[in-house]
């Protein structure tokens, strides 16, 4: 299938893989400008730390699996579940899907051969990779793990011994990183697309990221500029977020959560992409609404952002202020919702073959939504009252950010796999290994649910006895899950070293990336397209 | 054409220090909450003729040349907006 | 496979990385606004304190600056680099001055005994404590951002007298002048926040 | 299998909230669900070759919409009743002051009585006025469905009222550090006449020792128990069973050195406990602001802890 037959297979398939530039070996990765090199090694990098925070996860279940459990000392637990946040939010699940699969695809979705500023683009990589080293330094510094929770409040961020500046000085380089990543990303969009891609034939992954990337460029400076404060009121005691000469600590959440906040859809908005992606290919269907889902990744983002007060409601902060953050919080649910039903209609008439990307995208949908209506119940002002804090709200972000943006990524990962490394896996055993993964996430994640409600306090190394049984169940469910997840990585590295060839279009997608050798070649596009129709018309 | 330019970023440049005397001069007299509006009013313009002459703003054609300033000024206004919501109403 | 260029592409980047850095200075306004609501005489009484006429004198600085490197790119453009790289020079040397006279200032607050942490600071009331933080912090950011232009400035000078920016490739000289700019507006906020408003 | 039913007028009107809300979308999950998996079955490629070419219906987007809209609106409202409630507390309600530390409870009963748990008469409203010494905590009690952060510098309010007599939980809920999984208390709601007999009691003895409490008293409302045991066994800090008179391995500056622990040692320790630290022990001990009266109580009983 060709976009109206411009694109034609003349040139030989020279894979990015095979390109010969000015360096060798490993430098040829890590001194590559290429896009799709880009990519996989952000691949690499936050696989290795998600592996690292999913571990720091299983050891804190195993704490948890009884009260009294003498597995560790409360000041390791409580550096884990610090260390544990820090992680996964900043190192791996904010820039997972737009800095591994917005690089690699964006591009090629668009019908360009690069990004808008390749050279950015490494130096992105290159402040990632020193933002997350120096995070792990900050682990051996005096004073030993930070205990602050990702949340670094202050002022207990302020007095506490261990090293916050190094730390926050590490995830501000990450911000940084992330800014550059959203400038290139945005830049692309505009000026790179090829003739003929109009704003209503991108890929729909595109539009999420670009929306994704907004949110970047807005939000994290202000961020930046907290956790700098942080050092500064460190180092120097200017006071600004210090009770004891004047500050007000609430500020501190403001800021902190004018940034985080958002930063839940930066994970959020280009999983949502990647299930738009996935879902017309596999029911052969154009998707249910374009513009609805379009126009509502750009609505999640500005509302998105206006709505970060709901982590403080029972902060003190005045009640007029509850109130309207609460509304605002109720109506962002509402263009998650019309996404979701969008993709549930695709469904509709459609002639589906359920292979492994869409049964993760399916997946997605089914948990995502769990955790996006167990954010309703808890933003309901009264109720937030009860929930806040509790393991509720742990249940709550496990199943939005592992059961949406985590299955969004295996999707993304099942689905593009071929393109990337021009490999197959065994598609059997990904199902036996996705009953698998869904069973213990269940089983891990939903008795949260009823231990917060009810009332087991998060960020707790230990718990009174009634607690115990619902606790243990989860334990049992981690074990479970993680075994899951190793067996379906374990599968897709079995794919990698033995796997079949892919042909170019196993799925028969419409879109750009489709239409070249799978895996691309380094520019990829012998010539640039030009596109003559939607992405979701097949046939 | 170019030459006007060139006496365009002149004339800019005079009115930033004229208005730059006129906040100074402004500031001495005591007009409490006025002062502060009408110093913010001035420094408004100022960043707009900076913006629009020495940053070309008003040359750029584009719809996300028109946008940008926009997006911003709408992101500050809602987030300080937005947080004394909390700060005015405690 | 030649890298193609893309100069309006560069300069949507470069504003776009502005705009992220607005809002950088953007979560400190939000902190000042906070706090003057919060206390408004502190913050009144503190800024008396601030060297008004060293104040006014660093904008002059900083619009003139702003005159000269928009001057810099005009002559560029046009072809005469010899020009073009005088103003360069112009506006180095006042960047350098701007924060010259930004470090007579501190040194003599700091020689009051007004510095973050201070004893005599902490001996005062919590409003001026908070408004010299700010101070500090605020300033201090923004002469970091004169400094970094400052290093841009001299590279892009080097590039001018070398040739590599002329008539036909003007763009990064071109951005500079945008990051410029934009610390000039910034500082144009900051003058009346600190030293007028009282 | 529940730990903690619902109690008190505030814990009835969250849960009415809460399972209004829970019951809509449990409806809106299940439709979802249902129709996800009912198209993969009904129309999978076997079934269904050949797929309708539709590209979306204006008249559904729109009612999906405004449906959820309206939904989300009435969450909204109903969740914003419940919490008028929960906010507003009767005028004539008792008053308890509750006082935060690391990592320990007080309340300051409106006649200078002081306690660790709480003491409440049933069918009586409480309100609380929230401050902390130190760092942020929450006071949480999840059988009244309650919770208010504690931060220092500001005084946040909280009230409730018990219907049933019982013991009741309360956890810290915002993170303050170490013991911060420690931090935990009780309201104990006791009928009208014995909480009355109870506070005039307490309020006698405070009257017979002219509101100055006595060492061990003082040990526990300061908080020192929170960290200290006068047993033998270490917690965070170290016992202060036998401490008097002791050789004591302790930094200063960083340097190791050995000091006796008398009286002078004892005092500087509670007053600025950053001049020394106890080898083996973290630095985080928190100043204490105490009177010299409060003082010599607490030193005289550390001493007598043979
Ligand atoms: C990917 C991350 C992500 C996403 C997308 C969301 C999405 C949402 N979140 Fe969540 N949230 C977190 C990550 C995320 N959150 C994290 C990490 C925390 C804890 C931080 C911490 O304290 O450490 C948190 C905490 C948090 C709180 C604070 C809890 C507390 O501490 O007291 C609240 C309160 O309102 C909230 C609400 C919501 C809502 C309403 C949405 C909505 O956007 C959800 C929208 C989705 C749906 C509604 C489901 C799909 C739609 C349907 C099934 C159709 C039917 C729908 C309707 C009728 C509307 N979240
Ligand atoms: C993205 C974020 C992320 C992820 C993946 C996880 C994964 C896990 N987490 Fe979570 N967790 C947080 C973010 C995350 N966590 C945060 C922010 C906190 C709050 C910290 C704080 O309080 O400061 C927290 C806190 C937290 C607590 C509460 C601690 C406390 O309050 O005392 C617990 C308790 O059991 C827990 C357990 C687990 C377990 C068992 C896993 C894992 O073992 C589960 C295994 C993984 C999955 C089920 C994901 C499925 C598959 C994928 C994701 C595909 C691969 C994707 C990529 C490579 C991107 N976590
Ligand atoms: C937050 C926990 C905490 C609280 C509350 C606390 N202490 Fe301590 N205390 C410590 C720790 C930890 C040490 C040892 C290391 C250090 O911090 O210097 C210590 C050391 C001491 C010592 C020296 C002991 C020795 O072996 O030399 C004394 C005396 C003491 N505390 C008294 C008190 C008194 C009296 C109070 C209450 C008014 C109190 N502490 C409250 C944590 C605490
Ligand atoms: Cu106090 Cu947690
Ligand atoms: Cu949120």
């Amino acid at each position: 299938m060709t976009q109206n037959g411009v694109l034609e297979k003349t040139y030989p398939a020279a894979s990015f893989y095979d390109h010969q530039g000015k360096y060798r070996g490993i430098l040829a990765w890590i001194l590559s400008t290429d896009h799709k090199r880009i990519g996989l090694l952000y691949l690499g990098l936050i696989l290795l730390f998600f592996s690292v925070a999913v571990f720091f996860g299983f050891l804190m279940r195993l704490k948890l699996i009884a009260p009294g459990f003498p597995l560790m000392k409360p000041q390791m637990y409580n550096a884990i579940f610090t260390l544990h946040g820090i992680i996964q939010i900043f190192l791996v699940v904010i820039p997972a899907i737009p800095a591994i699969f917005g690089n690699f695809f964006l591009p090629i979705q668009i019908g360009a051969r690069d990004m808008a500023f390749p050279k950015i683009n490494l130096l992105s990589w290159w402040l990632y990779a020193s933002g997350a080293a120096i995070v792990f330094l900050s682990l051996f510094t005096a004073g030993g793990p930070i205990d602050t929770g990702w949340t670094f409040y202050a002022p207990y961020s302020l007095r506490t011994t261990v090293n916050v500046p190094l730390a926050v000085f590490g995830v501000f380089i990450l911000g940084m990183s992330s800014i550059l990543t959203g400038v290139n990303l945005v830049t692309t969009t505009h000026r790179l697309r090829a003739p003929g891609m109009s704003w209503f034939r991108l890929p729909l992954f595109v539009w999420g990221v670009y929306a994704t990337a907004w949110v970047q460029i807005l939000a994290t400076p202000v961020i930046g500029i907290t956790f700098a404060l942080i050092m500064i009121e460190r180092y120097f005691g200017i006071g600004v977020f210090d009770p004891a000469k004047g500050g007000d600590p609430l500020l501190y959440q403001h800021l902190f959560w004018i940034y985080s906040h958002p930063a839940v859809y930066i994970m959020i908005l280009p999983a949502m992409g990647v299930v738009s992606e996935v879902i017309p290919v596999f029911s052969r269907k154009n998707i249910f609404g374009y513009k609805a889902i379009a126009f509502s990744s750009i609505a999640i983002a500005s509302v998105g952002s206006l709505v970060w007060g709901h982590h403080m409601f029972v902060s003190g902060q005045s009640d007029f202020a509850s109130v309207i953050f609460s509304l605002l919080t109720f109506l962002v649910a509402v263009p998650s919702a019309i996404k979701v039903f969008n993709w549930v209609a695709t469904l509709y008439k459609g002639s589906i073959e359920l292979k492994p990307p869409l049964l993760f995208a399916l997946t997605f949908i089914f948990l995502f939504s769990i955790g996006g209506l167990t954010g309703l119940i808890q933003g309901a002002l009264a109720v937030n009252m009860h929930l806040h804090d509790t393991y509720w709200v742990v249940g709550h972000f496990h199943y939005i950010i592992f059961g949406g943006m985590g299955f969004g990524f295996l999707a993304a990962l099942h689905y593009w796999f071929p393109k990337m490394f021009g490999k197959m896996y065994d598609m059997k055993r990904t199902i036996g290994g996705w009953i698998i993964l869904f069973i213990g996430f269940n089983i891990l994640y939903f008795p949260m649910l009823i231990l917060g409600w009810e009332g087991m306090p998060r960020r707790y190394y230990d718990y009174p006895p009634p607690f115990h049984t619902l606790h243990l169940i989860s334990t049992i469910g981690s074990w479970i899950l993680i075994a899951g997840l190793i067996w379906i990585f374990f599968n897709l590295i079995q794919g990698l070293r033995r796997g079949e060839k892919a042909e170019d279009n196993p799925w028969k997608g419409a879109s750009l990336e489709w239409q070249i050798p799978s895996p691309p070649p380094t520019h990829n596009f012998e010539k640039i397209p030009i596109v003559g129709k939607g992405p979701y018309e097949f046939g | 054409m170019k030459n006007r330019k060139y006496r365009t970023y002149i004339l800019v440049w005079l009115a930033l220090v004229i208005l730059t005397g006129i906040t100074v001069s402004m500031a001495g007299m005591d007009l409490g909450l006025l002062s502060i509006a009408i110093v913010l009013i001035i420094a408004a313009i100022k960043s707009g003729l900076v913006l629009s002459y020495f940053m070309h703003l008003k040359y750029e054609t584009g719809l996300l040349f028109k946008l940008m300033i926009p997006i911003v000024l709408a992101a500050l206004t809602v987030f300080i907006g937005l947080t004394f919501s909390d700060v005015a109403f405690r | 496979m030649e890298t193609h260029r893309d100069d309006m592409g560069s300069k949507i980047g470069m504003w776009l990385f502005l705009l992220s850095e607005i809002l950088l200075f953007g979560g400190l306004f939000i902190l000042y606004s906070s706090y003057r609501y919060k206390n408004p005489i502190d913050f009144h009484l503190a800024a008396w304190e601030l060297d008004r006429v060293l104040g006014t004198f660093n904008t002059l600085i900083l619009i003139t600056s702003s005159l000269s490197i928009v001057l810099s790119i005009f002559f560029v453009q046009k072809g005469n680099r010899r020009l073009s790289g005088l103003f360069l020079l112009a506006t180095i040397f006042l960047g350098i001055l701007f924060l010259g006279i930004k470090y007579v200032e501190w040194t003599a607050k700091i020689g009051h005994g007004l510095y973050p942490n201070s004893p005599r600071l902490l001996g005062r009331s919590k409003g001026e404590i908070l408004f010299f933080g700010l101070y500090y912090s605020m300033t201090g950011l923004h002469g970091l951002h004169v400094l970094i232009g400052l290093f841009i400035l001299s590279a892009m000078l080097v590039l001018v007298m070398k040739g590599k920016i002329n008539e036909h490739r003007f763009v990064p000289l071109e951005n500079t002048g945008l990051y410029w700019h934009l610390v000039d507006i910034i500082w144009i906020f900051l003058f009346p926040l600190f030293y007028l408003i009282t | 299998m529940f730990v903690s039913w619902a109690t008190g007028l505030s814990g009835e009107v969250v849960d009415q909230v809460f399972f209004f809300i829970l019951a809509i979308t449990v409806f809106l999950l299940g439709l979802i669900t249902f129709l996800m998996v009912y198209f993969v079955i009904r129309y999978r490629k076997k079934r269904n070759p050949q797929p309708s070419d539709i590209h979306g219906n204006i008249w559904l987007e729109i009612i999906w919409t405004i449906v959820p809209t309206l939904l989300v609106l009435a969450m909204f409202y109903y969740g914003l009743t419940g919490f008028n409630f929960l906010k507003k507390a009767p005028g004539d309600a008792l008053k308890v002051k509750v006082i935060a530390r690391q990592w320990s409870w007080l309340f300051e009963y409106e006649n200078g009585v002081k306690s660790t748990e709480l003491k409440v008469p049933v069918g009586k409203p409480v309100k609380l006025s929230l401050t902390s010494q130190d760092v942020i905590h929450g006071f949480y009690a999840p059988a009244f469905r309650i919770k208010q952060d504690v931060v220092p510098g500001m005084t946040n309010t909280l009230w409730f009222q018990p219907t049933g007599v019982g013991t009741f939980d309360v956890f810290c809920t915002q993170y303050c550090g170490l013991q911060h999984a420690n931090m935990v208390t009780k309201i104990v709601v006791i009928p009208v006449d014995e909480f009355d007999q109870w506070i005039q009691k307490r309020g006698k003895e405070i009257e017979a020792t002219k509101g100055k409490p006595g060492g061990a008293q003082l040990f526990h409302e300061k908080g020192c128990v929170a960290c200290h045991s006068v047993d033998g066994t270490p917690r965070v800090g170290p016992t202060l069973k036998g401490l008097f008179g002791k050789e004591e391995r302790v930094l200063i500056d960083g340097k190791e050195q050995t000091v006796i622990a008398d009286e002078a040692f004892i005092r500087t320790y509670i007053l600025k406990p950053n001049t020394y630290v106890v080898v083996g022990y973290p630095p985080i001990m928190p100043p204490q602001a105490l009177t010299e009266d409060e003082l010599t109580e607490l030193v005289h009983y550390i001493k007598d802890l043979k």
